[in-house]
């Protein structure tokens, strides 16, 4: 099915239409749609935002998931096998990328950080861009405007920023397209998210702050960051927000389509706590085995985000063997193609080192591409020095 | 030809890039009512309006940062840091984002912004109000820097600044800012000579003397006593730190034979070392002696009473002449 | 009288005695306990906190006010003569700057921007130190040590960190003492002043952040900061926080003692926004008419700081012609004094720029120092040779 | 003498600076349960409890002015920033408060804080996680700097960092936190070698080369090498970057009569330009040659497949050091 119909979906006509005035909303408890149990709960406020969702939209945001899941361990796999020098896992967080990416029309715009990996997925990134950084290839894997997404941004928080002012490009520009930052639990730390907050609401900028609370940041738990809940943040910039149990895929999707209705609207930024958790390490580098309790590990697999919607799906009999092994096999296809794609990678050359630092020439730079272009070619090596004149 | 102080000549540059570029945005604190603390802005929002000229709130990163997202989304932020000494906090943008993201996305992604830092000293200001920090910038691969010293040039370089396609950061003499000069706004900053070049602004043959923003002023002075001293000195205004215009300086340096460099910034790591550097690199064999720096001092900023002190004056960068010319000296009797 | 008296009151033996579990006040009503027209109106909450002070301290906190004016007016002249290089006029923050630094202890640290002058004189500035900055004498008047009150932070927002940090020394040493934290309404757009309140939230840190919000940050309106009240943004970080009336000097005082005894007992920051208007320009430098408006001006006039504690005064027939007097002739000794030691201050030394760059020799400086010192004596001027001497 | 690794050498010398002063203080991010990501202060909270070494939220200005409040109060805070490149948003903290409160306040106020960063790359890590940052902390005054080569440097060096009433930046050469070496732990910091002072590792007499923290080895490495090519190579570890020991500098190369510095940061506005015009100002007459320089190139740290040519390696530096001595090399035939 067509993953753009969850972005529309009948939500325009369903929600509130003065989204100005729209009251701020704390944290409070959390919104969930979907029990751990596969149970669908009703909620007085968000079920409005995903009434249009059919067994079979449903059906497709399993397959989704399952196909990051995929992802994820194909990658962790590659690392493993050496042909990735690392990679961040999403595992655990499968139902607030999808539930949020699908929400997005194609002309909104993504600033995220490294793992959402999921939601590049969501935006149709080329698989084998996914891995080019990760393989150590290239500094970012895609062109952002091929799929209206900005590159991994490491620096934690920084991309927050850009939203904002991507944000205030779009009102500039009276677009009702909506700019989409998203951060985790321990960037709301940092200055630059705050200050990304205090933009936005100053300009009432169409921008969803949206941050998985995946509890930790390499070895610290979120009660470090912030002993309240991190969606009240919001509340004291004056940005609505909302907490969503972020393995519940509809709740993230009915919570996130509420903020972008409210953004195209003009009814500006929203904050969006999608608490979910990290299930496996903060890369293929950490050993979390040395900061967390395996018991907390247990917990959150009992509340795993797939799991879930395919209990509920069986309880509504839309579930089928048929359906299984399409998805599987859709996997499998996502993996397979992802790993050919990292393993086939061309080398870079050795003087692309110099290529895109400046958009035109710079003097110096040119000598020292020039010098050590020099340099290459006295080892009269014929391979090297042909790649050179592919370089220039 | 128009007389007009340096800054009306940077205004009168930004207004002409607000109406040949619709994507141009110019933000910062107190640029729009106020017209800047230094009204380098004055009037601007009121002939563009509050969205195209923005008062932002009070914060260093966010504006750099949401600069950045305006570049991505097809703008050209140019952006007013209100004193040198307010940098900072938006340095991790700076470096981590405007200079790198070119880089990062393999040229996808442009980042046409300016950063605007009006700087250096002789004010009277206190603490953090007179930096020169330059050198942070220059040291950072992936910016343009440049810095203007007269009027015509201000005019025309932070038109070709806004034009160009990587970021550039753009440094303001403050104490010029009510200097007059000749400004012709006729001219097309297209055709105009590249902000990467150096200019010789004093022909001579003794000793190249290599300056930028504040002192060339100084400097021409400078050159001006030596003639009356019989000593004939060339000086070089850089425009462009980064790229350095070395090949103008190589030239003068094979003609004289004698290399002072002069700045308000601190020395150790600064642009004048890597002047020093770069032409006894490329000119060993043409130097009659090691060139000299005349620069502040390692110190912070000093407060008021004193920065007369700090900063490199006319008898200073003399002093340093005669360094480089063998001539008696402060340091005259010093090994070396 | 003694100011000490008003840092301890009977407000230990008043506040509630549980401060850890203190409940959150969001900003919500400008708590306000002398109107602008002098009548003293109680408030339930904090109307406890200055039950002991008695109508001298109240004439007392009016002299207090009136002297810090007289710096300001001083100053401001002394600015206008070409005495001073620049002044940050204070004018119309007396109430909030007395109030506050009234209510301090003598170990309790104070970290403030540019504009604290009076908060400055309550520490027992000498009032020549004062001027010296702004005369370009000196980066700092004085010795924060004497007076436990660091020295002006120009970088806007940097010293809410400092206090932050400083306040987790005193926990660390297990004191009562608590950091005090100045800044303006601008200020809180600042990344620092908010990662100042992640980290007193965190470690629960005896910190106040006390925000004077005097409307402006130069030319810019308080509502491009925030459109919702300043104390908000606190609770955010799970800080309490309250609204007062930064004009009233009395609820000053109330809202700082409850927040000093809330952090001497444990119960970890506040952050307290004082309600206030900044009467002259930004800095002798600036031209507010370019930028507000007179009526603005005149409205904030009639809420005057000093004439409500006089009228309250009158009204309790407290108030004396010999008061008036006494008031009158200790600011103008005051002005008088600072006057004095401004004009008379020796000019610092040529050589004095190299000082105190490091605490133990740096072998670059030194030879910078050296060579500056010959290119000085090459002028063969005795007297620079003899304060070179003196230098060294 | 016991044999161990660079990163334990740092981690036995953060434990002896605990013991000793009940005013030292760790920070930083994951530095506690964790021990740090590069494991250096694994074990310490364990045993110095969590108010001695404080895992901090995650915000860089937060860390930095936070260290500066306890240092007010009299601590002697112990910053770790995790890698290099995540230094910035700290900046404003560093460059405008840690560096200048001591002059700020007359010296009144104390800022004996340690900046530890672990820095340069060869680890095969993404964007930021490699960069070499040295020179904006060595061309901002009030700081001092230094790196370390081996184990035993780092175990006295930081306990000489630590107990500076400065503020010092301590570079850690991450890729060499695994390189083993011996550590006589008995050694006094105080009675060793002073930090400022710089190291001739290895003697020679045709050639001055310069270096520090990672290269150190590689420079050694490329002095055998040479030697084996009938070159002799002085090798000299700088150890401090501000000040930098030029007196040892200026004694090798009045030797030697030629220069080499290498670095992995960018060339221009680098440590090797400062040493580089510095010495020639010291010692010009006895210059054979220009000093070369060495260094990564002026782009931002490129990714891992392709970082070995950004990286000055063992090939480069004989290179440079040919060019040194005016034998054969790459640039033969340019003129310069
Ligand atoms: C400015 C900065 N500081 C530190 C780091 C190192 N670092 C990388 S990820 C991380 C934790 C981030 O935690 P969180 O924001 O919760 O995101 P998550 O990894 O859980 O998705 C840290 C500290 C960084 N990348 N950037
Ligand atoms: C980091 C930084 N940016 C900009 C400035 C310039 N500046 C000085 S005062 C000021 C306004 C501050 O406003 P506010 O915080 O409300 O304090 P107030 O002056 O009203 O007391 C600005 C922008 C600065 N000093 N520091
Ligand atoms: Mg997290
Ligand atoms: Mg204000």
């Amino acid at each position: 099915m067509n993953a753009d119909d969850l972005s529309q979906g009948g939500t325009t006509a369903a929600g509130p239409d003065n989204w100005a005035n729209h009251h701020y909303r704390t944290g409070g408890n959390l919104v969930q749609l979907i029990t751990p149990g596969g149970e669908r709960v009703s909620h007085p406020e968000y079920d409005v935002w995903v009434k249009d969702v059919t067994d079979e939209q449903l059906a497709s945001l399993y397959e989704d998931m399952v196909v990051i899941r995929r992802i994820d361990t194909e990658a962790t796999a590659l690392q493993r096998q050496g042909e990735l020098a690392l990679w961040p896992p999403l595992a655990g967080q499968e139902a607030s990328q999808i539930g949020s990416a699908r929400a997005l029309r194609d002309d909104d715009f993504v600033f995220s950080s490294y793992r959402e990996n999921g939601v590049a997925y969501c935006r149709g990134v080329d698989l084998t861009d996914i891995v080019r950084v990760w393989r150590g290839n290239a500094s970012a894997g895609w062109d952002p405007y091929s799929i209206n997404m900005a590159t991994p941004q490491i620096i934690i928080g920084a991309q927050t920023l850009h939203a904002t002012g991507y944000a205030l490009g779009i009102q500039h520009d009276g677009a009702d397209s909506v700019a989409m930052a998203y951060f985790g639990d321990g960037a709301t730390s940092e200055g630059d998210v705050n200050e990304a907050m205090v933009f936005a609401a100053s300009f009432q900028a169409p921008v969803i702050f949206f941050c998985q609370n995946n509890h930790w940041a390499i070895s610290e738990p979120v009660g470090l960051q912030s002993h309240i809940q991190l969606a009240d943040r919001a509340t004291g910039f004056g940005i609505p927000s909302v907490r969503v149990d972020g393995n519940d895929v509809l709740a993230v999707m009915a919570a996130t389509r509420e903020a972008l209705e409210r953004a195209r609207h003009g009814g500006g930024p929203s904050f969006i706590e999608a608490v979910t958790y990290r299930m496996g390490p903060h890369t293929t580098a950490d050993d979390p085995t040395r900061y967390r309790d395996a018991n907390e590990l247990e917990d959150w697999a009992a509340k795993d985000p797939m799991t879930r919607v395919r209990s509920l799906l069986e309880r509504r009999e839309s579930w089928s063997e048929e359906l299984e092994t399409r998805v599987a096999a859709k996997a499998d296809a996502v993996a397979q193609e992802m790993r050919s794609g990292c393993i086939n990678m061309p080398d870079p050359q050795p003087l692309d080192v110099f290529k895109h630092v400046y958009s035109t020439p710079h003097s110096w730079l040119e000598r020292q591409q020039d010098h050590y272009s020099r340099y290459l070619a006295s080892f009269g090596d014929p391979a090297q020095a042909a790649s050179e004149e592919g370089a220039r | 030809m128009t007389q007009m102080t340096f800054a009306r000549a940077i205004n009168s540059g930004l207004r002409k890039s607000l109406e040949n570029d619709p994507k141009v945005i110019l933000m910062g604190e107190d640029i729009g009512t106020l017209g800047g603390v230094f009204r380098i802005t004055d009037g601007l929002q009121k002939d563009f309006g509050k969205h195209r000229v923005i008062d932002t709130p009070l914060a260093e990163s966010g504006i750099m940062g949401t600069a950045v997202g305006l570049a991505y989304r097809g703008y050209r932020p140019v952006v007013e840091i209100q004193f040198d000494g307010f940098v900072y906090p938006a340095f991790d943008q700076i470096v981590c984002q405007v200079a790198k993201l070119h880089y990062r996305t393999q040229g996808a992604v442009k980042m046409p912004i300016t950063i605007r830092i009006p700087f250096g000293g002789g004010i009277g200001s206190p603490e953090h109000h007179s930096e020169s920090p330059e050198a942070y910038f220059t040291h950072t691969s992936g910016l343009r820097v440049v810095s203007v010293s007269n009027p015509q040039d201000a005019y025309i370089m932070i038109q070709q600044a806004i034009a160009s396609n990587d970021p550039v950061v753009y440094f303001e003499p403050k104490r010029r800012y009510h200097d007059k000069g000749e400004v012709d706004e006729s001219v097309d900053p297209a055709s105009a000579l590249s902000m990467e070049k150096a200019s010789v602004v004093t022909e001579g043959t003794d000793v190249t003397l290599v300056s930028y923003g504040p002192l060339v002023k100084t400097a021409r002075d400078a050159a001006l006593a030596a003639a009356d001293d019989g000593v004939s000195v060339e000086v070089i205004d850089l425009r462009s730190l980064s790229p350095v215009d070395f090949s103008t300086v190589e030239a003068s340096v094979r003609k004289t034979g004698r290399l002072v460099v002069t700045h308000e910034a601190g020395q150790f790591g600064g642009i004048g070392g890597e002047i020093a550097a770069s032409i006894t690199e490329r000119c060993f064999y043409h130097l009659e002696a090691a060139p000299v720096r005349v620069t502040g001092f390692d110190i912070p900023y000093p407060y008021s009473k004193l920065e007369m002190h700090h900063l490199p004056d006319l008898d200073r960068i003399l002093d340093g002449v005669d360094r480089a010319l063998g001539r008696p000296n402060s340091l005259s009797g010093l090994e070396g």
